[in-house]
């Protein structure tokens, strides 16, 4: 185990990848004389050279659509958005190529793709550039979404997506690249998807959630159990598609109350699913609805002090707790 | 040819007796295209087509059987019944698809011919395309993509642009600034060459040059082959207000078909008897398929949870539908 | 009133509007010489001219795109997808653009824009061709998402379209076009946004659904009447975005049982925002969860007979009445 | 464009300040290639831009304090702080905006030029947008159908490439199939010219002529600008490991503010004295604005809500939060 960020958890695992398997590459725009926006691929082109650290044109249909061809082929291309936003223009691509090709091709080919870039809001990026996807891409069947919460499993998610056989929306949080965590040395050490986990135990309520706002979670937990011996056991999802429920189910067996917390609007968002999944299973264990906690129905604004007003904070997670715990 | 036009001629009538569903694109009087071309490829290469799509299959030698399965939606089809008329797929013999999004296959193409030569194969790819299909964004952006590739030789792949002259009711004038479609192929660097589609021996001619020059060079090259559809765009394309009877009669002049048996028969005698047995056989191949796929059985139900992912793969709703 | 088609109230709504206003046109792929794949907006061209009966090239993207450029000078574009599954390609100028440029303007343009075509699943055009749409558009802010599921509401909601301000994803159901029904005479006749009206009464178990599975929902209630005495509300949605519960909760104030009913995918489907809203504000009027009919979580089969295995029908309706029922 | 210059200067200082946030792109070395066109456009006319927008606004007369106070992400901004520097919007100036998706502007620009000449006016709509961003899809399929509307005199837009040689970090060469840009937009059937981005003389002399043309015609043109950025792509872009400082330093030999001072001081006799004033006027300007922007306030809480849709807005979670 060494600690180490989010984002050298992210470009280790492609590094590892591509020298144990030839067939990986990674192509994106900037990725390589640029050395990434977010500086996740730096040193990756002179280290692989240009067949397999592809710069390519701002062409991200293009992109998906080149990377489902080489995929086709038994290369496993990871193909890198400088932000995930941009991947709406290859949305078609994305969800009606990669994700379909091997059903209606009666099971031909394996689509071994890896999409991957950072997401979500938080410095001022304005309405186009402050997005997250989850519920958007996990809609659709034929393709995994991922939303790593960790620095451990940004590597051992990240390296499954790689050596699987479907396309895979490996959804990055922009937050978390600094963030610092334990990682396993073991270069095979890969986390399975469709198995969520426990990130913290408690009795009191049950907090699903994922990605950045899971960690924000865990903050709020960890001061609710201090402040107010309240205490919450956090459900890390991990992927949205496959979406593992059990450990949520098991929780509200225990706690008989949960919220949701996700960045993005509420309307159709992830949390729907989580809280309609919930209810429909443990309605009889349930004490309280199921509340989401979620970004403002607004498309991300510009000035800071309003963007803060459109994200979700501790207190909002903190209120829809005492809430579930009929406190308010 | 002669068997896909059969071919053709009896999924119309299949199509009418709803026996197939769905929408159904046929390929009479562009056969030439298709069989022009993949007659000069090899083992490994590589097709792409969009939804106007038997003839490829067929050239490739999926069988006539198979691909009528699986117009009929039939276990036994190229792709067990799942894909239908737009979707054939038949990798062992090198058709990677059947698309239905206009244009969206085209960075398919691109990606496959790099992974071929990232390979150091000399196997190539094919990707077929309509006059239409050049007005979306993906055509842009793969033809850019194969251009920038094709500099350092890691792109071999043979575009055809099949221009029948319609984007189902809309003619390339009305649906293209330019009509020279050639001219904007070249603006990605790309050699480009306008053949006759009707003729299958120019052709196949272009494609044994071309073909071969692609597996030296490793850059894409563009054929533009001028051709002319004799049904409606679709099966239910009746009325087609677009064009006159007088212009399709016109073109039938040109029937690929006539053009072959022509210069077949200059060339090596073959003579209307022969013509006549090959009719034969067609038509009786094409019948043959027609039993093959009527009588082979719908696919099981539990197919329809198969081949959607390779792992973790779709919970029955059903299951909770109450 | 006058009976008439879904497609024709449709047809007429455009052709109203253009009447009454020369502002508005209509732009698509073979819409104007080839008439509509659909017919709807065949004579148009004849009657309009090729000035506002534009035949485009294929090319979605620029579609809509060329029609925020046309809307935010004051013109109201209607832009037909020849089906919503080609909308995709276009998602970005629909989602990035038209939703988002009033609010990063600061409020200085309206975007009056309409894009509608037929989506939905039923006459074998497999798994790229048969999608639905509504919670992939609904999850955005800026942008409204109706679903009209009778010809009067086709035709009044598509005039609140055409003479709004926003743009709007108008989602027909291809397989309603042929449906006939009760519309009103008035020009003037028009039906807001937001406002759900309960389409059938009942006192047993509350049906949400919007589109053509709240015909079939009707269908179902009905049955249920006749043959085994159970009373079914049907709450007809209308509009998912704006989407207005209100009928929905007072409907479960009665019934205290709620099912609802949509035809794509289950996960992070439309059905799971409805369940979930449902579950949050009336929670303790539940005597039962709420749960979701939904297609299989598949794309789209060609095969006929996996097809229909793939969508929601009667008796799955009936089953899940029931077990909301404790009946089954 | 020494007062765009002063401004660019400020606000990357502020940006490094911290008093700017998010992503911002400055247009140090590209001023003539806004000033010498949009000096040559009347009332009515409507300028599109990609997020590289500063000097496009201040062109067009919003404002340097307006434009500074968006930038800061204040209630005083063109946009009431909504925008910031990528979405620079001022309708009623002719900016109709300002966008961060790169190329997703240009069929607006179109459909913008197409509503135009619908209602018969001869005013045009100018569209800018990067070497880079002619490699998206969006691009293309604008490009089309500009150049098919032109054809009915239905499509009066200038587009102009502001070539400055990169996309971000890639290279025209490395990220274009064939650099002869121009020769894209021909394909599309329509008029171009290279013209020197770095010399106003020469961009205002051409746009006069083209401008008039285009409303005399309602055909599009297209300018290839050829320019160069001083600076990096946006302020993130410390390192810029994609060219020598060596080659930044050759460009800055044809500073377009040297060569209008020079061009002036040979035609009209611009003394180093004038330049001073005009230096120290700019300096002040944009002092100002710095202040203004600094004093004004942040929008208020409310706004958050508000300009999401006409109708029918948004309901806040935050009642529901919790
Ligand atoms: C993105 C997209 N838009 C629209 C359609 C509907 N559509 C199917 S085929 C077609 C015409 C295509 O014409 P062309 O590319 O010339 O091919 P052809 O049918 O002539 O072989 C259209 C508009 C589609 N399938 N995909
Ligand atoms: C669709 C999309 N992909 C990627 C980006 C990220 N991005 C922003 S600017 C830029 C480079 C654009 O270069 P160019 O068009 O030449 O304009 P310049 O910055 O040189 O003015 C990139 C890749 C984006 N904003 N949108
Ligand atoms: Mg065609
Ligand atoms: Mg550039």
């Amino acid at each position: 185990m060494a600690e180490k960020s989010y984002r050298d958890a992210i470009r280790e695992a492609m590094m590892e990848e591509m020298d144990r398997d030839p067939n990986v590459l990674i192509m994106g725009e900037d990725i390589g004389v640029y050395e990434g926006t977010f500086r996740i691929t730096a040193g990756m082109l002179k280290k692989y050279g240009p067949r397999r650290v592809i710069d390519t044109p701002i062409a991200e249909a293009g992109m998906v659509g080149t990377a489902v061809g080489m995929a086709m082929l038994g290369l496993r291309p990871i193909v890198e958005m400088m932000t995930v936003n941009f991947a709406i223009v290859a949305a078609d691509q994305i969800l009606n190529h990669a994700a379909k090709v091997r059903y209606f091709s009666g099971g031909q080919v394996d689509v071994p793709l890896v999409i991957r870039g950072p997401q979500g809001a938080g410095v001022q990026l304005s309405a186009q550039h402050s997005q997250t996807f989850e519920s958007f891409y996990a809609h659709f069947p034929g393709i995994h979404v991922v939303t790593p919460g960790t620095p451990a499993d940004a590597k051992g998610l990240l390296k499954t997506a790689i050596r699987g056989k479907d396309p895979v929306m490996f959804l990055e949080s922009a937050a978390l690249y600094g963030m610092k965590g334990e990682v396993p040395d073991d270069p095979d050490f890969t986390v399975p998807f469709g198995k969520s986990r426990v990130a913290r135990e408690g009795s009191d309520v049950t907090i699903v959630s994922f990605s950045r706002m899971m960690q924000l979670s865990l903050t709020v937990a960890d001061k609710l159990s201090k402040e107010e011996g309240i205490e919450c056991e956090v459900i890390d999802l991990r992927t949205l598609r496959p979406l593992d429920m059990e450990p949520a189910y098991a929780s509200v067996a225990k706690t008989h109350r949960a919220i949701v917390v996700q960045e993005q609007w509420k309307p159709f968002g992830a949390g729907a699913e989580i809280a309609a999944s919930i209810t429909e299973t443990m309605f009889d264990e349930l004490d309280a609805p199921v509340f989401r906690v979620t970004g403002e129905d607004v498309p991300m604004p510009y000035a800071r002090n309003l963007e803060l007003l459109a994200t979700p904070h501790e207190e909002h997670i903190v209120r829809a707790v005492k809430r579930v715990m009929y406190r308010s | 040819m002669i068997l896909i036009r059969r071919f053709e001629e009896a999924s119309e009538r299949e199509f009418r007796r709803g026996k197939i569903g769905g929408y159904l694109h046929v390929y009479s009087g562009q056969e030439a295209v298709a069989i022009g071309v993949i007659s000069a490829l090899k083992k490994g290469d590589v097709v792409y087509c969009g939804y106007r799509d038997h003839a490829q299959a067929l050239a490739l030698g999926s069988g006539p059987s198979r691909v009528m399965a699986e117009l009929f939606g039939k276990s036994t089809g190229i792709s067990k019944g799942k894909g239908g008329s737009m979707h054939l797929f038949d990798a062992a013999n090198g058709l990677y698809g059947g698309y239905g999004i206009v244009g969206g296959h085209i960075p398919l193409a691109a990606g496959s011919a790099y992974a071929l030569r990232y390979r150091n194969s000399d196997n190539i790819a094919v990707c077929y395309f309509g006059d239409g299909a050049m007005n979306i964004g993906s055509f842009h952006e793969g033809m850019n993509m194969a251009g920038l590739w094709g500099k350092d030789g890691l792109c071999p792949v043979l575009w055809i642009i099949e221009n029948n002259g319609y984007a189902m009711g809309t003619s390339v004038e009305r649906h293209s600034a330019l009509t020279d479609l050639s001219a904007r192929v070249r603006a990605y660097n790309i050699q480009t060459e306008k053949v006759d589609g009707q003729d299958v021996f120019a052709m196949r001619g272009a494609a044994d040059r071309i073909v071969r020059q692609i597996r030296e060079t490793g850059k894409p090259y563009c054929i533009e082959a001028m051709t002319y559809r004799f049904s409606g765009h679709g099966a239910a394309d009746i009325l087609q207000p677009y064009r006159s009877k007088d212009e399709v009669e016109k073109h039938r002049d040109r029937d690929p078909i006539t053009i072959m048996r022509k210069r077949l028969a200059e060339v090596s005698g073959l003579t209307d008897d022969d013509v006549k047995k090959m009719d034969e056989w067609a038509t009786e191949e094409v019948a043959k398929a027609v039993r093959f796929a009527e009588e082979s059985p719908v696919p099981d139900g539990s197919e329809l949870f198969t081949d959607v992912v390779a792992e973790h793969g779709p919970h029955p709703v059903s299951e909770d539908n109450g």
